[in-house]
């Protein structure tokens, strides 16, 4: 379970996330709503290590995430497909994937095994394979982004704007294997500006505003929100 | 191809293809932009929209076919003189100044208007002056399009990912552009914001701008679209209407997927109230 | 009791720092020994030295720098041990505030200058010219090759040999010259000279690289004479076996001059190497300069202790006069036999050197 | 522009020069001239550097190259020649704006990191060409008795106190250029090429020629204060002219502040007097100095005229928060 | 032909030179991107730990070798740790000054030990090979060799091993590279220590062909630069492929034209190559 008590970042003297509250349970869906500049990155960032909080705390399963330190945090089962994709532009796609399993590195058989899957889910990159990522296209750097968290093969992943530029297409397939995923055992911290789609695969829902949670609910109670409905859903 | 009694196209490609290394990025694409009116590119991802965005702007070169803008053929011509010519483009990823403040960002966008050289810095000439002063009023002219005037004096990186948009959008129109180019302007914007830059976007049309645009936010694609093209492969597989292009099996195959009419499509409707 | 400053700009850092170290420790070594010896006596005072020593990398603008901060600090003798730096330095001389400049370079041009107040120390390198063809010319054969180094010194030598050695009948080939300070590995140019088939290699940089040089002639087979210019110390070449220096004629080593023992067993013991003749001409420079003060009466001005340097130099003790001189030249030339030898199974066979002036 | 930049503005330059200008009426010694003449040379090179790095963001290798064509110009037209030290001048900074505009034409067709290379490559050539052709330079041997400036009014240039005023008259002129230069719509141009030259392309800016000639406005500040050097020293060697020489005066910029105005002088001042101090430390400046560097780069990493803008907008900022928008 | 073939061999030992030191720089420059102006420092560091073990210890060469190379290999992570890790995200002119600096430290502290002068090392296997007329030392051989063998190791190390792989992704995306769990504090210093035990031993074996003095490194510094740059950014082939053309061109440059300018041949080559091929003779390999 994850669990995030009290916690507030500091960017120098600006304040991003106020004392937030969040749990995602074993085997949910949690969706973030929020608009932009609301904090949703950076709660992220914090979780998957590259940012220092400056109070609070965050544990999955009782590990503690704040450490700031990625490579111990990812060790540990967390994985995040981050804003801004961090790529490594000059190295081929399938090493990307192939270092996305970095903390499986003794475990061959279990990357390639992986790595078919994350193909069959993007075929788009399968002709890509050899090419350097930063040639591809906007995106197929994104399912480049996802894929290579899935590669780690997380417990919790942390998925920030995965929906960003993909094809409405792409974007159902990315959603149904977000939930294929999860099926799977794997728990899911999402954030989305497609509201409409994330709120139809997540169990529940924070929204956050100005750094601070302001409405949290299950599925069902946020879609029925009329601010939700309003701000995120825009009908 | 436009429609009989609609305005005389302000751009045409014909055959404009490029490939890169083996890959065939762009591909034989016909097409034209009617003056005044709103085109949006739309294609699965690695289609080549971005790539067709780069061909016309000049940051790439054509390896077959040719482009004309108002009647010329500026298919050689490099990306400053094709922005001197009246197209203007923005990034799919938003490339601004952060650093320096927004005015400077519109202030460059205004370069290509001016003239003022070397020499004419160190003597302080007339034209310096002049250039300096038109540049000023240039750049203010173009935040006040984007809502962005009383931002002026912030550094460009302290604003929302939104507010760099418009800035990005600013610069753009700081080179008082016949034609922009928009790519991916919705990217990460929530349904609130989509809607103010709709209302933006309009509003540039109206004042006499062609405006050309890659989008994946179909809510916004259907709302504000004249025209349609669709391109899969580097090829364009469906020009028309958004109605049309909505019900082509072979867009909806490609990019649409089966629920074409789900998502976001509910505001497409109003949202011009926003300033 | 008075501390008088001498003052000395020359490269203690980069790649020519050995070669001002050097220099330097002669200096040390003299103004050490008078120091411990209580001082000269200058008009009833006793006058001891402090060596203020600036670095210049070997470039002529920081020399300028240096000798104008030196005479600022009211220093008016300071040493100098190159050409370029000399020669950017000599017209300040005789300005205000003027000083003796103590040249130690070879360069025939500071003596043209016919400055009042340079004391140049080493001999000119044109003496050494003319018997070292002949003995070589008449010992292997009449082809020579050129592989010297490139800097100005170096050119100026591979020119007076070239002319020297057609003047006597021989036949010269072209001039493999390289810049033994950036040369990597030397086979090549040696490769190109010796495709040539000379009967005498003309050499000669700092010591070591001249050393490979001659390594790599040896290994790639030549079997004639070496002609080593004067800036090459043979005591210097230990990196490479003795017996490729077999047929060479070069500078005596400092060591082989009947008065110098006293210098050279002090020296190592102070410094733990051989002195080579920049050492040893310095040390005898900076001792003639403290006795043509004490002559001349005067530690501060340089045009009457500059007047006193022949007599100076004529009358140092035997303890401390390694070369036999015979006195400082009207151009202010230390007229110094110095000597060339030729070796020969690590014997060194003395060479006549004919006088000119 | 808006940019805070190092700027004790107009009053503060006018207050700068004046008192230069007093300098030599105090009489000082011969050394302190040296220093301050010195120093005024090499803030020359620097600010041409600056107008590359700082204002361009391009890092040309080549700047003691350039240094030296004006320094050896200078010194064979008016050694070998006879020309007059004023003409030979001025015709020194126009051949080093046309070669830098020769080099620009092929250098810019490389960027980043390859950039800095190839011109640390033409550097390199433009030292051996230098020490490698006898006949035109003297090669190893150098140009001796250069002459300095022929005199008018009175001044005898070949006094140290009078030749201090042609520096300070260089130096003055150059400082102007360059603050015009960057206040000017060209060089908020330059600027953003620094910020990136895609984007600037795409908003409108001709790269390429607004690269060249900056970079031959740059390569003629570097002749310019050559023209000084031979002048001043009177003897050309062709050391002065190799890669040491442009990372010292990089160096300088570094530590003073990469595009600012104040920077180069500064930092030239700075570490000039420092390393003439250091001097004393003899076997040990460098042991000194090498680490003295990192730690610069690493607490001041804007440079001194940074730190100051630094503490300065902290002060401000305490006090008000009025927004001063500097044109 | 003799003379020709000679000549080539000089080459090839010039160009193995070349290429010991070069590709420790491949892995700082070419890869992570580090203008490590102080390579040359850590190469001459190299030159005169060997000399020194070999004096002070009296143990074989290999062995000196061996220990030179793990003490700059320490030195250099040290380096790492202390100078370029705080820089990491400073312009690349800071990381450049801040490397000439140590480059200053390292000269100066060598000059205060050792003294300036020229030292030299044995040769481990002296003498000559003679085929034909072709002459050619063993030594030079070695270096020939050992270039070859540390070339082939370098590039399977960064193309084959995952680790290798590390090292690219941390210089292109360093949150990245945390992102998917490598430690890149480890991988950094990894990284310079190889570097710097590359550099000593390309020192310790080049050191008896050469004298060995505290300003060694400057001259091999540019030309080493020059290289890898000529042959692509962090492209190990690239990197062998420039070294050995330089030192062709040097070779034969200063064989058939002139000797005096063999330096700025070399030069010559470099702007000439880069004038037609800006991005290096072989682009960067994914
Ligand atoms: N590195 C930073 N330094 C200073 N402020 C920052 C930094 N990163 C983010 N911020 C600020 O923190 C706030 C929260 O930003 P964050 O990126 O977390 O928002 P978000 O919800 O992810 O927005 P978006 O939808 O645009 O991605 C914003 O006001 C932003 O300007
Ligand atoms: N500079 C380049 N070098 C090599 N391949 C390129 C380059 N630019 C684009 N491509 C390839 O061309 C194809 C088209 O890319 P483009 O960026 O135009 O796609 P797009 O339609 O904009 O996609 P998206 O919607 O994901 O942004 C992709 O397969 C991409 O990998
Ligand atoms: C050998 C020395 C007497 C010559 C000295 N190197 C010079 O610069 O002139
Ligand atoms: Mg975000
Ligand atoms: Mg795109």
């Amino acid at each position: 379970m994850l669990e995030v008590r009290d916690l507030s970042v500091n960017y120098g003297p600006f304040r991003a996330l106020h004392d937030v509250n969040l749990t995602v349970q074993q085997g949910e869906i949690v969706v973030l709503l929020g608009a932009n500049g609301a904090g949703k990155s950076t709660l992220f960032r914090t979780l998957s290590g590259l940012q220092r909080p400056s109070g609070g705390t965050a544990t999955w399963n009782g590990v503690p995430l704040t450490g700031g330190k990625p490579e111990f945090n990812v060790s540990h089962g967390v994985s995040q497909c981050p804003e801004g994709r961090l790529l490594f532009p000059d190295l081929s796609v399938e090493k990307n994937l192939r270092l996305g399993a970095f903390v499986h590195r003794r475990d061959a058989a279990g990357t390639a095994r992986e790595l078919e899957r994350v193909y069959t889910l993007f075929p788009a990159l399968v002709e890509k394979r050899h090419a350097p990522a930063g040639s591809l296209s906007g995106g197929q750097q994104q399912m480049v982004a996802i894929a290579r968290a899935l590669m780690a093969r997380p417990e919790l992943l942390l998925l920030d704007e995965p929906s960003l530029g993909l094809a409405p297409l792409v974007v159902e397939q990315v959603f149904e294997a977000v939930q294929r995923v999860n099926e799977a055992g794997v728990s899911v911290l999402l954030a989305e500006q497609n509201a409409f789609a994330a709120l139809g695969i997540a169990h529940r829902g924070y929204v956050l505003e100005g750094g601070r949670v302001s409405l949290q609910g299950s599925q069902g109670e946020l879609l029925g929100n009329d601010r939700v409905r309003s701000a995120y859903l825009g009908v | 191809m436009p429609e009989p009694g609609r305005s005389a196209p302000i751009l045409e490609v014909q055959d404009l293809g490029i490939h890169f290394g083996g890959l065939h990025a762009v591909r034989d694409v016909t097409a034209s932009l009617p003056a005044g009116q709103i085109t949006a590119i739309i294609g699965p991802n690695g289609a080549g929209k971005s790539t067709f965005f780069n061909l016309i702007s000049g940051f790439y070169q054509p390896t077959s076919g040719r482009i004309r803008f108002e009647g010329q053929d500026i298919t050689r011509l490099k990306t400053h003189q094709v922005v001197a010519r009246g197209i203007a483009r923005t990034f799919q990823t938003t490339t601004i100044y952060k650093e320096l403040s927004v005015l400077d960002n519109a202030m460059i966008g205004h370069r290509v208007r001016t003239r003022a050289g070397l020499f004419d810095a160190l003597l302080r000439t007339g034209r310096e002056r002049h250039d300096e002063a038109g540049s000023r009023l240039g750049a203010m002219r173009a935040l006040e399009r984007v809502g962005l005037a009383p931002q002026a004096g912030r550094p460009a990186g302290a604003l929302t990912q939104e507010g760099q948009k418009r800035v990005g959008i600013a610069m753009a129109l700081a080179s008082d552009p016949a034609l922009l180019l928009l790519d991916e302007p919705a990217a990460g914007m929530n349904p609130e914001e989509t809607v103010n830059l709709m209302s933006l976007i309009r509003e540039l049309v109206t004042g006499g701008l062609t405006v050309a645009l890659v989008e994946h936010k179909m809510s916004l694609v259907m709302g504000l679209a004249d025209q349609i093209l669709v391109l899969h492969h580097g090829q364009k597989i469906a020009q028309g209407t958004p109605t049309e292009v909505s019900r082509d099996p072979a867009v909806i195959e490609a990019y649409l997927g089966g629920h074409a009419h789900g998502g976001q499509m509910g505001q497409r409707t109003e949202g011009g109230a926003h300033a | 009791d008075k501390v008088v400053n001498i003052g000395y700009s020359g490269p203690l850092s980069g790649g020519a720092a050995f070669y001002g170290k050097d220099v330097q420790s002669g200096i040390d070594m003299a103004i050490g020994e008078i120091n411990q010896a209580g001082g000269v006596n200058v008009n009833g005072e006793k006058v001891t030295f402090k060596l203020v020593a600036l670095d210049d990398r070997y470039l002529p603008n920081e020399t300028a720098t240096n000798v104008k901060r030196l005479t600022s600090q009211g220093i008016d003798v300071i040493f100098v041990p190159h050409a370029g730096g000399i020669l950017t330095v000599q017209p300040l001389a005789t300005r205000d505030p003027n000083f003796l400049l103590v040249a130690y370079s070879s360069e025939p041009k500071i003596l043209e200058a016919k400055s009042p107040l340079t004391f140049m120390l080493p001999p000119r390198y044109d003496n050494y010219i003319a018997p070292f063809v002949s003995t070589q010319m008449k010992a292997f054969g009449k082809k020579l090759g050129l592989v010297g180094t490139t800097t100005a010194y170096g050119k100026q030598w591979t020119d007076a040999i070239t002319d020297e050695w057609k003047k006597q009948g021989g036949t010269v080939g072209s001039n493999n010259g390289v810049d033994y300070n950036t040369t990597v590995d030397f086979s090549s140019a040696v490769t190109k000279a010796l495709a040539e088939k000379p009967d005498v290699l003309f050499v000669g940089g700092p010591s070591q690289p001249t050393a490979l040089v001659i390594k790599a002639a040896r290994e790639q087979g030549f079997k004639g004479g070496f002609i080593v210019m004067d800036q090459a110390k043979f005591e210097q070449m230990t990196n490479i076996p003795q017996s490729y220096l077999d047929g060479s004629v070069g500078v005596l080593p400092t060591v082989q001059y009947p008065g110098s023992q006293a210098f050279v067993a002090k020296y190592q013991r102070l410094y733990k190497k051989i002195p080579t003749s920049e050492a040893a001409l310095n040390y005898v420079g900076m001792q003639a300069v403290a006795r043509a003060m004490a002559l001349a009466g005067t530690t501060t001005d340089p045009v009457a202790i500059r007047a006193k340097l022949g007599q100076a130099v004529t009358s140092l003790p035997k303890s401390v006069g390694i070369y036999a001189v015979k006195g400082v030249t009207p151009a202010g030339h230390l007229d110094a036999d110095v000597v060339a030898a030729s070796v020969q199974g690590g014997k060194y066979t003395r060479l006549r050197l004919p006088n000119m002036k | 522009m808006t940019r805070p930049a190092f700027k004790p503005g107009l009053w503060g330059w006018l207050a700068l020069f004046v008192l230069a200008a007093l300098l030599p009426l105090l009489k000082p010694g011969g050394y302190v001239l040296d220093i301050a003449i010195n120093t005024m040379i090499w803030a020359m090179l620097a600010y041409g550097l600056n107008v590359m790095l700082g204002y361009t963001g391009l890092l040309p290798l080549a700047h003691a190259g350039f240094f030296g064509i004006g320094a050896y110009a200078v010194g064979i037209l008016t050694l070998k020649s006879g020309w007059s030290f004023w003409l030979a001048w001025p015709f020194a900074v126009i051949l080093c704006a046309l070669l830098g505009l020769l080099l620009g034409l092929v250098a810019f067709r490389t960027k980043g990191d390859v950039f800095a290379i190839f011109t640390l490559g033409v550097g390199v050539i433009i030292q051996l060409v230098i020490n490698k052709w006898d006949a035109l330079t003297g090669g190893n041997e150098g140009l001796n008795g250069v002459p300095p400036p022929q005199g008018f009014l009175g001044l005898d240039f070949s006094k140290a106190a009078n030749f201090y005023y042609v520096a300070l008259a260089a130096l003055i002129l150059t400082v102007l250029i360059v603050a015009r230069t960057r206040g000017s719509v060209f060089g908020r141009s330059l600027v953003a090429i620094r910020g990136g030259e895609d984007l600037a392309r795409s908003a409108g800016i001709d790269v390429f020629s607004h690269k060249l000639r900056a970079m031959m406005l740059s390569t003629a500040l570097a002749g310019l204060a050559g023209g000084v050097y031979a002048a001043y020293v009177g003897f050309l060697g062709s050391s002065v002219t190799g890669p040491t020489t442009t990372f010292t005066v990089l160096l300088y910029l570094l530590v003073g502040g990469v595009g600012t105005l104040a920077g180069p002088l500064l930092g030239t001042a700075l570490i000039y007097v420092a390393l003439q101090f250091m001097k004393g430390l003899q076997d040990y400046q460098y042991i000194v100095f090498g680490p003295l560097l990192v730690l610069l780069v690493m607490f001041a990493p804007q440079g001194l005229a940074g730190l100051w803008d630094r503490s300065r907008l902290r002060r401000a900022s305490a006090r008000t928060e009025r927004t001063v928008d500097h044109a | 032909m003799t003379l020709f073939l000679q000549q080539l061999f000089n080459a090839l030992a010039l160009g193995g030179v070349y290429a010991l030191v070069a590709l420790g720089l491949t892995l700082v420059y070419g890869v992570m991107r580090v203008p490590n102006f102080a390579h040359g420092g850590l190469y001459m560091l190299g030159a005169y730990f060997t000399y020194a073990v070999l004096t002070g210890l009296g143990v074989p060469y290999v062995v000196a070798l061996l220990l030179a190379a793990v003490a700059v290999a320490l030195l250099a992570a040290l380096l790492e740790r202390v100078v370029f890790y705080p820089l990491r995200n400073a312009p690349h002119v800071h990381a450049m000054i801040a490397a000439i600096g140590v480059l200053f430290f390292l000269e100066a502290a060598v000059q205060l030990i050792w003294g300036p002068d020229f030292k030299q090392i044995a040769e481990p296997v002296p003498g000559i090979l003679n085929l034909g007329g072709v002459i050619i030392t063993w030594q030079r051989l070695l270096v020939i060799a050992a270039s070859l063998l540390v070339m082939l190791g370098l590039n399977y190390f960064l193309k084959r091993t995952l680790t290798g792989a590390t090292i690219e992704a941390m210089s292109q995306n360093r949150e990245g590279a945390r992102l998917v769990g490598v430690n890149v504090n480890r991988v950094g210093m990894l990284t310079f220590a190889i570097s710097g035990a590359l550099a000593a031993v390309a020192a310790a074996l080049i050191a008896p062909i050469i004298s060995v003095a505290p300003s060694m490194g400057e001259v091999m510094n540019l030309k080493v630069f020059a290289i890898i740059i000529l042959g692509g950014m962090g492209s190990v082939p690239g990197a062998i492929v420039g070294a050995f053309l330089l030192a062709l061109a040097e070779v034969f440059g200063g064989f058939y034209i002139n000797l005096d300018f063999a330096d700025v041949i070399g030069f010559a080559v470099l702007v000439l190559v880069l004038a037609i091929r800006p991005e290096g003779l072989f682009r960067r390999g994914t």
